[in-house]
């Protein structure tokens, strides 16, 4: 009990952190693609805990309203649409799957290596509250907002222009003729 | 907190977006703008830009970091700018033709292309990895719409899935590896990355920070084996996408890869000189080897592509003024002797892979002499032979390793530029050597196509005889070495 | 009477005045009108060697060894400059080439029926080509000619060639292609070690340029390896053109499927380039190099002389026997050069202009008897001389010039490239024999076969003998022959400065030894020059 | 006068000119010989006057030739020589007029104008009468450029000049298979000798950096020490160079093993082979070795190499002569065989006696080719000597001529040919070399024999032929016998300026100048006994009196081919073997020219197949993919190494278009890799 | 690697799931999971600049992220549609089946 009081934080990311692999499992696994969706979600539902377990609450919530709403149902509803149960694919992986099964393991040996010597000090900070450039404490989503129309405002524009050819995209490959 | 007065020095930018902007109104509005008014839209909105580009450079002193750092405003920028507007202007007049072929709404095809298009210029300035970064990302989606504009046409489609699944993976990779670089030195400031990977020796991210970024930058510029998405992505696009992304996204794609890997990863520049090293070798080797049994110009046309891709990259690697101004120069007339070349291959497109097979030039200089010299001209150009850009473009790349002591690059890259020799030279002695039959397409009507080329055709040969200008034109545009 | 020359742009004008031809062929003549524009270009031609005439007599033998210099900034960042300029060498093959490229447009005439009016614009460009490379003084612009001369050189044999033209011609393009970029990297390491250095070695810091005097005055200073790699990148380019033995597989290919005039340019002025480059580059630039690598530089131009004349023997097409000829004949070139002597320089660059006049004719020859029969096979022929007894009397001067038979021009060349030989290396002179006592039996035999004998192929009965065209042009080649074998001294007066300067930078103890006896040189050539 | 020695070569060559170029076809036979005759005429009065005055100018009396040089011929630039460093190697064309060339000159232009007017009437009835005489003419320019010129160079333009001429009158009837053939054989072995003589002009330009004989010559004599150095084929310098000359005269002059072209020179027309083959050219090896006779005097190997090569030469043809039925036929062998004597001679060092035979012979043979020739001419071309006999009535002119010369020749005392080989036997014998003499002896016999054989079947007996040539046989005009007289009173007197005597023998010391004493040799001065002259005239005389005995003994009268059958039957091997010249030409058919031949062709195989077909097999085996290149050029190209190349890069260009096989799946795998391999190569790149 | 949570874990985590993700693009031939799996690589970016900007306490990380995830919400958009043209062509989603393009 007390271990938990004591690593409530710790044990809480390794749930998650198996959620969203697990997620992800079946993502890459799930022969129909509604469950694969499915399972989508958990991964995003779990990464955004992670993310607020690092207390970036701000993009946590985000995750969940983009992800979790949007991008979501932006596939379920393509989904529906082209109703694939009409034509289940017969096979699930391409012939060059195998390779790509080798290649992942060896990425993850090969990487996984690189990443065991990394030496990370211990963190610099409280998690909870973050200092801006202005050197006052704020909570985080205004000092992410802070951040976003200050230093970051260039790309916040640019953005803005990525997410107009998006919809234009959108609009021209799906408009019927 | 930037001033208002920074603003002003993104007028090239926004007015380039607003003109799409305005393009997309156009077409929605009423029956909509038709392809002929939008490409004359487009074309006087490209010229503003330049202006505007040109009105910035004269009040920028040398160089000018604004708006926190993220943008950064040099000759460098300010060429590639230039460049990418010059070479998408050409692209327009290559595609009013185009479009007619088949019907689809002009007016958001000219929007996309030059929202993409302010994208590059925001590449071109960018100067941290995450401005680079999501102009990079605009730039990307633009193109991949564009390669399935033509999504009543299978191959366009499967182009535009093609690129887009293999662009987002390779953006993917990209992105992992600016997170790695963020976490080993806290900072996507280019300046700031540089100075924190001098203290982050030996942290194992670094390396792998670097490598994938620079795995995304080499899928852009399609060097080997990065590139293996070119070819087909260049068959199945409307030709002028095709020209396009061979021309300016390429360029634009350099540009970054210059800018990060000379500023961002200066501090690391020896380790990966040797990397690219041997990625230009294996480029260069690669795409002209597989040029060779190519049947299909445009086929043909993409492994060139890549292969001159591994060409500035010799002057990448090379990491020197000649190198710089080499590597400027070389994409200067490349872009005009592809964009002519592409140009040519436009007018004897007929739908459905007509005209696109060599045999389809077959006696061309007998049908019309002065296209077939034109096209001469570009292959001539393309094998780097003088006097035309492409020689003197080569002359420099490989004076600049020569220089910088990587001769085995050299003779590489000039032996695998003899090889070329032999299927560029395919189309020529089709054109010439050869006599047409009945099936062979005769070129279309198209004065401002025709136009297009004989200005490219033009600009490649002055480029191989009075170099001069050009050079110190590019000399002004140079980067500061790492 | 010739001072104007020295007032004008002499050398530009003689050098783009084809190319201007070729130009208003190109946009003003209508491809209608073929007799107009073969006149027109020919005279051109011919407008251009007469131009050219005046060099030789405004030459100034005593003077500055490169005259009528013409200099203009060009790419100034990186020194390329406009030069042009000769010297003896470069004079004579700048006559050489106006000469022949006018004989060879009259060639044309009759030969060529089929899309005449890129022929000569072609034609044209390849004149201009070749007389930029003889006298361009900078190594850019050098090599920018040697490159553009290609282009036309593959079409004139990729459309007007034999059946198997498209191969040839990519075949010629490709070889000479691969040999030429390599020599660009010579030129590019040259030049930086002229300037800032390059790779490991550490430069001179001279101002950045390609000016090649510049570089025969570093010659010596450069380090050996890197000499001696800067001559391979050469060697490669120049060995492909001249062709030298393992090299020399496109040039039969190439000259069976020329047509005539191509042929004849392709013999008389293309291979002196590889013999030029050579002369003008690796001799004084790269002299410890050439010192060094001296032993398979004879081996190889040994091997090709018996080689070319051995392969030469075997022949049936006349046209390919002549083109093994040239092997050999360019393998004495070659000798005589590597002789690094008076004598063998001297005879070198002498024999590169008797092969142009005398391979030049013969492949005219074989031309004219083509025209008329449509066969080089000399099987098909025999008993001509009865026929066409002034062709028969032309083709047996040209023959006896081509073995070096003396009063005529190939012995004279020969003579001094063995004497140069032998003086190096006596058996050097004793197997380069050997390939004379060869090269009178192929020709001969040929000769016998096509002119002697029975008239037994009725196809030959009345064959037409000359023409008035045809004696017009082969009339100077075979007076030239005469003139060069009888009293060659003028060509030699020419050449004493250049060889001389060649000597001097390539052969260290002939410096020395000229300094130990002034009184020696010069010869008395310059003595009675006067 | 002397000044004019240079018209000397040019007039023939204005002649020729003329009658080549300028007056081609313009002018009647008459005209053709007036002005071929004419030229020829003038060079020999004009000589004679030019010697004339030689012979009174100060230079003769000081010993010293008369030289004069038109102009700087071939100034090929500075060489480091080895004896005076560096120095401009520089030839003149320049002429000289000394006791040797003098007599020449007057052999040449005499012999050779009597034989021009000779051939006026000998060639009448020939198309090509005007190419005869332009060849002819151009003959004579060379041979005179040959015999006066001041260097060794202007001595190989005529020796090459003469060479050419004669490669064309040899094949003159050029419609025939064999003459033009004959032509090329000489040439080419010519050529082969000419080999040895250029290599030899190198050493002495290598060594002293001129070719000129009046720097070379006295300076060698002066000072031996300059050639007696080590040479190359580990002879002394001396020694090469002077193997090296005699290579090029063995060619000129048909010695054993290169006097294979003389015999079939003999297509050529008659008055060709009196001129070239018999009187002048076939001398010029020669009076080359006589005129490099200091060289010689260094080398007294190679020297004694000559005169054997001379005395088996000597012998070798005089046998093969006694087999021959062509009677053109046994006057080659014949001349190949006194040829051989002068060699004999020179190698012995009698340089005057070779010269005193060169000249005799020069009378006696031209004599007799040229009644050879009148016969044939009677005799409507036939050659056969079994074909004829008993012309002696019908050709009365014609058999006196022959017989003095064969008396002549076959040394008869008081002729010309007698004393000149007497000279020669006594040189041998005085030198005390036994064995050349007896085999010069023995050859003497031969002659005497093999000739009245010859004159036996031609003009004794009664006629063998058929009837026509019968009724056609008639005297030769006189445009021909003339000339048999002139030349047969030449072969009379010419003897006696070379008395055997030593105070009268005006020759020997008119040409003393010539032979130039060497510092610390011995000339060929042999102090020897009345006695010892005398008996060996007397030797040579019986010798000469037995062989023609022998022959009237075997074939005078009417005997006919008997002797012949005879021998026949008896000893066939051996006759075959004479008759067949020994073989030595299918010999060298099977070796030298076959050899060459197998060469030249497997080199051409190896060119298509190898050098330019590295591994046609390879290329084969890649057939799919060479064809898929070849497609791009031409279909039925077999060029193996671009093929090869082109097959590897077009393999490998299949290669990469497998990998792009058009699945996302397959290309993201590659992406994937290559993220993997960019690590990888760092890795090995920076970690090592 | 402790017990203790450590940015280390974030990052072979998030490496999991890139691993993950690109395993899909690479092996899966269905486009829709083909989209998906490309989210999950965004995600694990996501993952290591959240990790990272709690580790160096600096803000860019997150702000990165939001682009992150706006540019996966316009990928997606232009993605499907990609996808919705394919279906329209092929009456499929199969990328197999789009294999005119290669050599």
């Amino acid at each position: 009990m007390d271990f938990l009081t004591a690593h409530g934080a710790d044990v809480l990311f390794y749930l998650f952190a198996l959620l969203a692999l697990a997620g992800a499992m079946g993502v890459v696994s799930m022969r129909n693609p509604m469950y694969g969706a499915i399972s989508l979600l958990l991964t995003f539902l779990a990464v955004a805990a992670l993310f607020l377990l690092r207390g970036a609450e701000f993009v946590g919530i985000v995750q969940i309203f983009v992800y979790g709403g949007g991008i979501m149902v932006l596939f379920l509803f393509v989904i529906m649409l082209v109703n694939l149960h009409r034509l289940p694919e017969i096979k699930l992986f391409g012939g060059q799957s195998p390779f790509a099964a080798v290649l992942a393991v060896l990425l993850l040996a090969f990487f996984g290596w690189f990443f065991l010597q990394v030496k990370f000090g211990p963190s610099l900070t409280r998690p909870e509250v973050f200092v801006t450039a202005r050197g006052e404490t704020l909570g985080n989503s205004q000092a992410v907002a802070w951040g976003l129309y200050t230093q970051q405002l260039l790309p916040f524009e640019i953005a803005s222009v990525f997410l107009l050819i998006a919809m234009v995209g959108a609009v021209v490959l799906g408009r019927k003729q | 907190m930037p001033s208002a007065a920074e603003y002003q020095l993104l007028a090239p930018e926004i007015l380039l977006a607003a003109a799409g902007l305005l393009l997309l109104l156009g077409g929605a509005i009423g029956r909509g703008m038709g392809n002929r008014e939008s490409a004359l839209v487009s074309i006087v909105s490209l010229a503003l830009t330049a202006g505007l580009v040109l009105r910035v450079q004269s009040v920028i002193p040398g160089r000018m970091l604004v708006l926190g750092g993220s943008f950064v405003l040099d000759g460098f920028s300010f060429f590639w700018k230039l460049l990418v507007l010059m070479a998408t202007a050409l692209v327009v007049l290559l595609s009013v033709r185009f479009l007619d072929e088949g019907n689809y709404r002009a007016s958001e095809y000219y929007a996309l292309l030059l929202l993409a298009t302010s994208g590059m210029l925001f590449m071109a300035s960018g100067y941290t990895l995450l401005t680079i970064w999501i102009s990079l990302e605009t730039m990307a989606l633009a193109s991949y719409i564009l390669a399935g504009y033509f999504k009543r046409e299978r191959r366009s489609n499967e182009a535009a899935l093609k690129y887009f699944i293999l662009g987002a993976l390779s953006s993917g990779i990209l992105l992992y590896g600016i997170s790695l670089l963020y976490g080993a030195t806290g900072t996507v400031q280019l300046a700031g990355l540089s100075e924190g990977l001098r203290n982050a020796q030996g942290n194992p991210l670094v390396p792998l920070g670097w490598l994938m970024l620079a795995a995304g930058l080499f899928f852009k510029v399609a060097a080997v084996p990065f590139h293996i998405w070119t070819p087909d992505v260049y068959v199945g696009a409307p030709t002028p996408v095709t020209a396009w992304l061979a021309v300016a996204s390429k360029a634009a794609s350099f540009a970054i890869l210059l800018r990060i890997f000379y500023e961002g990863l200066g501090s690391v520049k020896v380790e990966w000189q040797a990397v690219v090293a041997v990625v230009a070798a294996v480029t260069m080797i690669w795409g002209n080897i597989a040029a060779l049994t190519q049947q299909n110009v445009k086929r043909m046309l993409a492994y060139s592509s890549i292969a001159h891709a591994g060409y500035v990259l010799i002057g990448v690697l090379a990491v020197s003024q000649v190198g710089l101004w080499s590597v400027i120069f070389y994409l200067l007339a490349y872009s005009f002797i592809t964009l002519g070349a592409f140009g040519t291959v436009i007018l004897l497109e007929r739908k459905e892979y007509a005209g696109e097979t060599i045999a389809d030039y077959a006696g061309l200089a007998r049908r019309s002499p002065f296209l077939a010299a034109m096209m001469l001209l570009f292959m001539l150009a393309l094998t780097g032979i003088p006097p035309t850009g492409g020689f003197v473009g080569k002359f420099y790349l490989f004076a600049a390793a020569v220089e910088g002591g990587w001769g085995w690059v050299a003779v590489i890259g000039v032996l695998t530029s003899a090889i070329s020799l032999y299927y560029y030279f395919g189309i020529v002695l089709n054109m010439y050597l050869r006599d047409s039959d009945q099936t062979t397409p005769t070129p279309l009507h198209a004065p401002a196509l025709v136009g297009a080329i004989a200005f490219c055709a033009f600009a490649t040969l002055a480029l191989g005889i009075l170099p001069g200008p050009f050079i110190d034109f590019a000399k002004n545009s140079l980067l500061p070495l790492p | 009477m010739f001072d104007w020359v020295h007032n004008v742009p002499i050398l530009s004008i003689v050098c783009y005045v084809p190319l201007a031809g070729a130009l208003i062929v190109m946009f003003a003549m209508k491809s209608g009108q073929e007799a107009a524009i073969r006149k027109f270009a020919t005279g051109v031609v011919f407008v251009d060697f007469l131009i050219s005439l005046p060099l030789w007599f405004a030459f100034d033998r005593g003077g500055d060894l490169f005259q009528f210099r013409e200099s203009a900034p060009w790419i100034d960042s990186i020194g390329v400059r406009y030069e042009f300029g000769i010297d003896g060498i470069a004079l004579l093959l700048v006559l050489l080439t106006t000469l022949l490229g006018f004989i060879s447009f009259l060639s044309s005439w009759s030969a060529i029926h089929t899309r005449e009016k890129e022929y000569y614009v072609f034609l044209l460009l390849l004149q201009t080509g070749m007389l930029g490379v003889f006298m361009a003084m900078d190594f850019f612009l050098f090599y920018v000619f040697w490159e553009v001369m290609l282009v036309p050189m593959y079409f004139l044999i990729g459309i007007w060639g034999g059946p198997r033209k498209l191969y040839a011609a990519i075949k010629f393009f490709l070889y000479t292609l691969v040999g030429s970029v390599l020599m660009l990297l010579g030129i590019l390491a040259l030049y930086f070690y002229n300037a800032g250095g390059l790779l490991g070695w550490q430069g001179l810091g001279n101002p950045a340029t390609f000016f090649i005097p510049q570089f025969h005055e570093i010659g010596a200073s450069i380090p050996l390896d890197l000499q001696v790699w800067i001559f391979l990148a050469f060697f490669v380019g120049f060995a492909i053109k001249v062709p030298m033995f393992p090299f020399h597989t496109w040039l039969p290919d190439a000259h069976v499927e020329a047509p005539t005039a191509g042929s004849v340019i392709l013999a008389g002025v293309l291979l002196k380039m590889g013999t030029y480059g050579f002369v003008r580059f690796s001799l004084p630039i790269l002299p410890d190099a050439t010192l060094k690598l001296l032993p398979w530089m004879a081996a190889l131009s040994l091997i090709g002389i018996l080689y070319g004349a051995l392969v030469a023997m075997a022949q049936k097409d006349m046209k390919k026997l002549v083109a093994y000829s040239s092997v050999s004949h360019l393998g004495f070139v070659m000798l005589g050069l590597f002789a690094l002597n008076g004598p063998g320089i001297n005879g070198g660059v002498l024999q590169m202009i008797n092969h142009g006049l005398s391979t030049g004719a013969l492949f005219l020859l074989v031309g004219i008897i083509y025209e008329r029969r449509h066969t080089r096979m000399i099987a098909d022929y025999g008993g001509l001389s009865s026929e066409m007894p002034l062709y028969a009397t032309a083709f047996l001067i040209i023959t006896l010039s081509s073995i070096g038979l003396p009063t005529l021009n190939g012995f004279v060349g020969e003579f001094t490239i063995l004497v140069g030989a032998f003086h190096r290396v006596w058996w050097w002179g004793l197997l380069a024999a050997i390939g004379i006592v060869l090269g009178a039996a192929y020709m001969l035999w040929m000769y016998q076969r096509v002119f002697f004998g029975p008239l037994t192929n009725s196809e030959n009965k009345g064959l037409p003998d000359l023409n008035g065209r045809e004696i017009l042009y082969l009339a100077p080649l075979i007076l030239l022959c005469f003139w060069i074998g009888l009293y060659p001294r003028p060509f030699f007066r020419v050449l004493e400065k250049p060889v001389q300067y060649v000597m001097e930078k390539v052969d260290h103890t002939y410096a020395t030894a000229v300094a130990a006896a002034p009184s020696a040189v010069p010869a008395p050539a310059a003595a009675a020059g006067e | 006068m002397r000044e004019l020695l240079w018209v000397l070569p040019v007039l023939p060559f204005v002649g020729a000119l003329l009658n080549g170029f300028v007056l081609r076809h313009r002018v009647g036979k008459k005209a053709v010989a007036w002005i071929a005759c004419g030229v020829v005429g003038l060079a020999a009065v004009l000589g004679l006057l030019v010697i004339a005055d030689f012979l009174g100018s100060p230079e003769h009396a000081a010993n010293k030739p008369f030289e004069q040089d038109l102009y700087v011929w071939v100034p090929s630039g500075p060489l480091a020589t080895v004896h005076d460093g560096v120095k401009s190697f520089t030839v003149d064309m320049g002429f000289l007029l000394d006791p040797l060339s003098a007599v020449i000159l007057f052999v040449v232009t005499f012999v050779g104008f009597w034989i021009h007017v000779y051939s006026v009437g000998y060639m009448a009835h020939e198309d090509g009468f005007q190419r005869y005489f332009t060849y002819l003419n151009l003959f004579m320019g060379a041979m005179l450029l040959l015999v006066l010129g001041n260097n060794y160079l202007v001595m190989f333009v005529g020796w090459e000049g003469v060479g050419l001429c004669s490669y064309l009158l040899i094949g003159y009837y050029y419609k025939e298979e064999f003459p033009p053939y004959a032509g090329r054989k000489a040439f080419i072995t010519n050529r082969v000798g000419d080999f040895g003589f250029v290599l030899g002009l190198f050493a002495l330009v290598s060594t002293f950096g001129t070719l000129k004989y009046t720097e070379l010559f006295p300076r060698i004599a002066a000072d031996p020490s300059l050639l007696t150095g080590a040479g190359h084929l580990g002879l002394t310098l001396a020694g090469f160079i002077a193997l090296c000359l005699f290579i090029g005269a063995m060619g000129k002059s048909a010695q054993i093993p290169l006097y294979v072209w003389l015999p079939d020179a003999m297509a050529g027309p008659t008055p060709v082979s009196a001129l070239i083959h018999a009187a002048t050219m076939v001398t010029a090896g020669v009076y080359m070795v006589v005129r490099s006779n200091v060289i010689y005097q260094l080398a007294p190997s190679i020297a004694m190499f000559v005169a054997v090569i001379g005395a088996l030469t000597a012998i070798f043809a005089a046998t093969i002569g006694l087999a021959q039925n062509d009677i053109k036929k046994v006057l080659a062998y014949s001349t190949v065989s006194q040829l051989g004597y002068m060699f004999l001679a020179a190698g012995l060092g009698a340089y005057t006696a070779a010269i005193f035979h060169l000249m005799t012979h020069a009378f006696f043979k031209a004599l007799l080719f040229l009644g050879s020739g009148s016969v044939i001419h009677a005799m409507g071309g036939e050659q056969d000597m079994r074909k004829m006999g008993g012309l002696k009535k019908h050709l009365p002119a014609t058999y006196k001529t022959f017989v003095i010369g064969s008396m002549a020749i076959a040394g008869v005392p008081g002729l010309a040919g007698f004393f000149s080989k007497d000279e020669i036997l006594h040189a041998a014998a005085a030198g005390g070399h036994w064995t050349l003499y007896t085999v010069g002896l023995i050859t003497a016999l031969l002659t005497a024999f093999y000739m009245f054989r010859a004159v036996n079947l031609t003009f004794h007996g009664e006629f063998r032929g058929t009837h026509e040539q019968e009724h056609h046989l008639h005297e030769s005009p006189p445009s021909m016998t003339v000339p048999l007289w002139i030349l047969a009173v030449g072969a009379v007197v010419s003897g006696f300026v070379g008395l055997p005597v030593e105070e009268w023998n005006v020759f020997r010391r008119f040409l003393h100048p010539v032979v130039y004493a060497v510092a610390g040799r011995t000339t060929e001065e042999h102090a020897a006994s009345v006695f010892f002259n005398v008996a060996l005239i007397a030797i040579a005389v019986t010798i000469a009196l037995v062989g023609i005995g022998l022959a009237m003994r075997l074939y005078g009268g009417a005997r006919g081919l008997a002797a012949d059958e005879a021998w026949e039957r008896r000893m066939p091997a051996v006759r075959l073997l004479f008759a067949n010249k020994y073989y030595v030409d299918e010999l060298y058919d099977a070796t030298v020219i076959r050899g060459t031949w197998g060469l030249a062709r497997a080199l051409f195989r190896f060119d298509a197949a190898f050098i330019d077909g590295l591994l046609v097999h390879g290329a084969r085996n890649l057939t799919l993919v060479s064809s898929m290149i070849s497609g791009l050029f031409d279909k039925y190209v077999v060029d193996g190494l671009v093929n090869l190349t082109a097959a590897v890069l077009g393999l490998f260009s299949r290669l990469f278009r497998r990998l792009q096989t058009g699945y996302v799946g397959s290309y993201a795998l590659v992406l994937a890799v290559g993220m993997f391999a960019l690590v990888a190569v760092y890795m090995l790149l920076e970690r090592g | 690697m402790t017990f203790e949570v450590t940015t280390t874990h974030y990052l072979v985590l998030s490496f999991l799931l890139f691993t993950i993700g690109v395993f899909g693009i690479v092996a899966r031939k269905n486009m829709i999971t083909v989209l998906m799996s490309i989210e999950l690589v965004l995600n694990s970016v996501n993952l290591n600049l959240i990790a990272f900007s709690y580790q160096l306490s600096d803000l860019t990380g997150q702000i990165f992220a939001v682009f992150t995830i706006t540019v996966a919400a316009g990928e997606a958009a232009v993605g499907l549609g990609i996808l919705i043209a394919l279906y329209r062509l092929r009456e499929t989603t199969t990328l197999d089946r789009a294999v005119e393009l290669k050599g």
